[in-house]
């Protein structure tokens, strides 16, 4: 097994990966920009080297720096996380060169598969069916031909990764131009390539992914599917395993096509292969996810499987553990991302000090989070502070234990997506599973201010309350208190200022 | 103490006292007994009736923040006697027919799609602005002249920062 | 299903009941005792009312005002959690007669197993074996007597209840009359009831329990056993589930048995059957516990079934969910509770206030607890102030689990039982498996003074770094900081002073 | 500043100076070069050649309580000037054949199960002090004559209260 890991990455997804190294018994190496000298990733490593000032480019991105950090430290292998260099073949390829081994599939896999040119090619070879489109990476007038011969409504898509990131769908000749300059731009910064490329855009299609595992020696199994449909600007907000519209006929159709590319392909350790699924249940190989997903536990939590631990043991040589008989899903997962977001403002990312935090617990409830109560989030990179999952014997059990935990969760200082997500978990057609990709957008009403506001009354008497002992405090000379040992000496105040009844 | 707090364009007078281990608080003419427990400085448990509530509260100048059971409140609220001897002094403050556009967030000026004495369509594009990695156009509300660019491309911006004035 | 629910409980398990209700969508009532009003149930019940003050036979014991509290709020059920009344069959009967549904075993069937007396007549009976000793409640007089027939070392147990409250092993004729006057003052004040009776001590068994579920209709099954067996005072303080002794043979056969005892005395709702083991694998049963075990989370995370969600489905009239064969163990699970006690001193009862709370999380970590950053744990009850349970694949992803949440937790400003745990885990006898009821008190070091003390120097700097900081801030006229929003002044003051770095 | 610190018996003399962004700190002679983040009042990050270290500090007056990867320890620390002050005026203070019997926690007195003028020996039990349900009777340490009995039965004691003398 590996003597030492370096994760090349930052916030929750650093902090999953060191999680299981830390069960692993291998020591962890963090890299951080200077931004994130307070994130926690820095804290829970055993080693932390400053890479770069704060912008990706000149940090996460930096190959040579990170390679440089692994060889002083010692460390055998690099896990890259998601997003930064978790796609690039490039940088799996210099881990080669450098005899680094870096977990995921090897650079060739991921040359296949990263070029969507070559996957849908494989795809058509093995007999799995694909979205309309283009797969090369387009000139803007190439795109400009395409949409025209392909007709809109198009999808805009970056060739260098996913997530949302440098997505654009185009309804008319009159945004294509804007559209492709955002695109190019956004593709660009998040993955360091503005390469794009087009795809029919299919009408209210939903969108399905399967979980494969493959070892170093052909070895491929499936662990079931992840509902990923709830999404806003093409990026995924809920998750959930098993998908509710998915019978075990489909799910072994869709899992054998998926080991079936990931086998032509040469492809090894964990991988997604993303599906669009039609209204009358025919399915279409869209992409592949060559890294861990964000959505990777709710998967977890329906087999029981650690993804991060069977990621490192295969690129570490080992067999797979599991034949697919093995594989079993038990009860229900859902995914909540909490984003520092305001939902009730467009999704404008909300950076800032998150003052207070309480985060649920209790059981069935896991939050893998990346962030602590005085931690700032930082402007400069990807706006997900948390990812919160519910599991369940049901659908019913994992939605009702969600509710309960987004109840729980309180983050105060920034806005985030927890008030969207209580909306979206009491929606009647997303309740009964009736929904596809573009339920957000088109089918989901806002109930921002029409809520039934129960608690006015108590509003005003807590903004009151709090009025009073704030003028309390400052009109009254601060008595001198001695500060204890530890804690904070505002609540040492308020006590004395007999503010704890009885 | 006094306070005047509005809620959905409602004006509440509201009433504070002190009484032993408990609240009196009175909105209009209705009196809540509340038992208050302060547990940090912006968590409250209250009980109120038997009800608890527990609730966050983060105050700013003249208004407070109120989080109960997940529903969010935005409450204005101020001392009775600071608002009248405010509206005293206060002058009229006031401004037409002229749109600034201002950073929604903290980020970075990506690209200015404008020129000083452009004319401008309510909708068309006038800036572009990055924060955590997504690019958002923000556009003209309505159709007029650009005044003022005061920002560069590349320069980063605090959220609120006014950007571009069109009148 | 109940329109309404009180907890006669409070700490960590009023919360956990209280999940388990807001889940269900039952509103909750909480009673508290004057020490308790800053207990996180009062926080998270929807109405919350005083019963009495601190000391618990005036509060928590005092069934008349719990009552009252229920028939005002119109509560249709009472949850009692573990401890105070919920193994009181009077309480249970006089719930029944003021037509409250009591959220447990039905008064006849808990006076039936509350009895030692009937309850091992029963074992009796239906052909299960039991533990030599008397099961009356005894004289002084009398249990004189009795140890003199059955010869020493013999145990003093309270006829009220269990947890380890009341019991007392006597090796020899001169610890007798201290030893039976601590055990009756400590049943009196846990119970309300000082009686005892007396066992023979067997040598060396494991402590092994047998969950069942029962409903009204005589419907029984058992969900797989927990391994108790680590103890110190008589106390658990780590459980699992499965044991590592019990195969799937022994597992029916002690299933079976605990079904038929179960079904022998009418009772329905949630229960354990209490078993020694002996070392050639022979069982006795101990036994009953009418209620809610403090480690039922084991048994909810090998099986998938929320315990608690059961005891109110059951307690509503509802027939059994689940048939035997849907009873299936997945991977293992286990809890370490965590107490306010200094392991280091012989487990002395550490109350006071938590000025630094760090919960771990995580993949299959869950952290039931009762308390948060600054509360104070009073002296008058119970120090149990959470529950840590992970669940791995396997026992040893389940310790692998452990140990990485153990390493997460920080408690600070009262002691706890965390660096015990952390020793038990890395006890090569107990991670073999090999171990039983006198494990901590006979075979297991403390290594307290011996440990490799890695980070001696460290905490030198620590130390002088952190001695330096105070100083320069007492030299230092503290600067004027405009205090925020929110937030502590404290870190605030810090940052000012540049101690943030980068 | 220079600062004494003992540790299992030893004594090391601990210099701290602040760098720019970093803390030099030297025991004895050695060097350590720390990157400091305060997260708490009470918590840091130390990076220390590229070893990060999440440390818990309590400090009370002339001790610190640190806690690293779940290994505590309690170290005694105090400013040097400050401790040669005190070594200057501290008169010597040592008392022998004496027990004092005190409370290990709050709690309630049970019973008392001596009287003044008895004799005791080495671990016959004293008082019980009961905390939290549970009963805990305190011994004598050795052979001796109660003194005092500062405590009656079912009083409350705080932690560290002198409850019997002995000797």
């Amino acid at each position: 097994m590996f003597k030492k890991i370096l994760i090349a990455n930052r916030g929750e997804i650093a902090v999953r990966v060191i999680r299981a190294c830390r069960e692993m018994e291998i020591p962890t190496v963090a890299v951080y920009s200077e931004a994130d000298r307070p994130s926690l990733h820095v804290r829970y490593a055993d080693e932390a080297f400053c890479i770069g000032p704060p912008p990706s480019t000149e940090s996460y991105l930096a190959m040579d720096k990170i390679i440089e950090v692994a060889k002083k430290t010692q460390a055998e292998a690099i896990h890259p996380g998601y997003g930064f260099l978790a796609e690039n073949a490039a940088f799996a390829g210099l881990c080669e060169r450098e005899g680094i081994t870096f977990i995921g599939p090897s650079s060739k896999a991921m040359r296949v598969t990263g070029s969507k040119t070559s996957a849908r090619t494989l795809a058509k070879e093995v007999g799995v069916p694909v979205v309309p489109g283009t797969t090369h990476d387009l000139t803007d007038e190439e795109v400009a031909q395409t949409a025209a011969e392909m007709g809109y409504p198009i999808l805009i898509k970056a060739a260098g990764g996913g997530g949302g990131k440098g997505m654009r769908i185009v309804a008319s000749d009159e945004e294509l131009t804007s559209a492709i300059r955002a695109a190019r731009s956004e593709a660009s910064s998040s993955f360091g390539d503005p390469a794009i490329y087009v795809e029919k855009y299919l009408q209210r299609p939903r969108h399905i992914e399967m979980q494969i595992l493959g070892d170093k020696y052909g070895d491929v199994i499936y662990l079931g599917e992840r509902e990923c449909s709830i999404q806003r600007r093409h990026q995924k907000v809920i998750e959930e395993s098993p998908s509710p519209i998915i019978t075990p006929d489909l799910r072994r159709r869709m899992g054998e096509a998926a080991v079936a590319l990931a086998k032509a392909s040469g492809y090894n350790n964990a991988g997604t292969m993303e599906f669009l699924v039609d209204q009358d249940r025919s399915f279409y190989f869209l992409e592949v996810n060559a890294r861990l997903q964000v959505e990777h536990p709710v998967t977890e939590m329906v087999t029981g499987i650690d993804l991060v631990k069977e990621q490192i043991l295969i690129a570490a040589g080992e067999k797979l553990r599991y034949r697919q008989e093995d594989i079993k899903l038990r009860g229900a997962a859902i995914e909540c991302r909490i984003y520092a977001e305001d939902p009730d403002n467009n999704f404008m990312p909300s950076p800032g000090k998150i003052w207070g935090l309480r985060s649920p617990g209790g059981p069935g409830v896991r939050d893998e989070s990346g962030v602590y109560e005085g931690y700032e989030v930082p402007l400069y990179y990807d706006p997900l502070i948390s990812k919160l999952v519910a599991w369940g014997r049901d659908r019913e059990e994992a939605l009702e234990r969600m509710r309960r935990a987004l109840r729980e969760y309180v983050i105060q200082g920034i806005k985030t997506t927890i008030p969207f997500h209580r909306r979206v978990l009491e929606d009647p057609d997303f309740l009964k599973g009736d929904f596809d990709t573009t339920f957000i957008e088109t089918r989901f009403t806002e109930r921002v201010a029409t809520g039934a506001r129960r608690h006015q009354e108590v509003a005003l008497i807590a903004a009151a309350i709090h009025a009073y002992l704030k003028e309390k405090r400052a009109e009254v000379p601060r008595p001198q208190v001695t500060a204890p040992a530890t804690g904070s000496p505002w609540k040492m105040a308020a006590r004395q200022d007999g503010l704890r009844r009885r | 103490m006094a306070f005047i707090a509005t809620y959905e364009g409602k004006e509440y007078k509201i009433e504070v006292t002190e009484k032993g281990s408990l609240f009196q608080v009175k909105i209009d003419e209705e009196l809540h007994e509340v038992d208050v427990l302060q547990v940090t400085e912006s968590l409250y448990s209250f009980l109120i009736g038997g009800r608890s509530y527990e609730t966050d509260v983060v105050g700013g100048e003249d208004s407070c923040s109120v989080l109960i059971g997940g529903e969010a409140f935005e409450v204005p609220i101020s001392e009775e006697r600071k608002l009248r001897l405010r509206a005293a002094l206060k002058p009229g403050e006031a401004r037409a027919g002229r749109q600034v556009i201002s950073a929604p967030m903290p980020g970075t000026i990506v690209k200015i799609l404008v020129a000083p004495g452009e004319t401008v369509k309510a909708g068309s594009g006038v800036i572009v602005v990055e924060a955590m990695k997504m690019q958002n156009e923000l556009k003209a509300t309505g159709p007029g002249t650009v005044k003022e660019i005061r920002v560069e491309e590349g320069r980063g911006v605090d959220g609120g920062a006014v950007l571009v004035v069109i009148e």
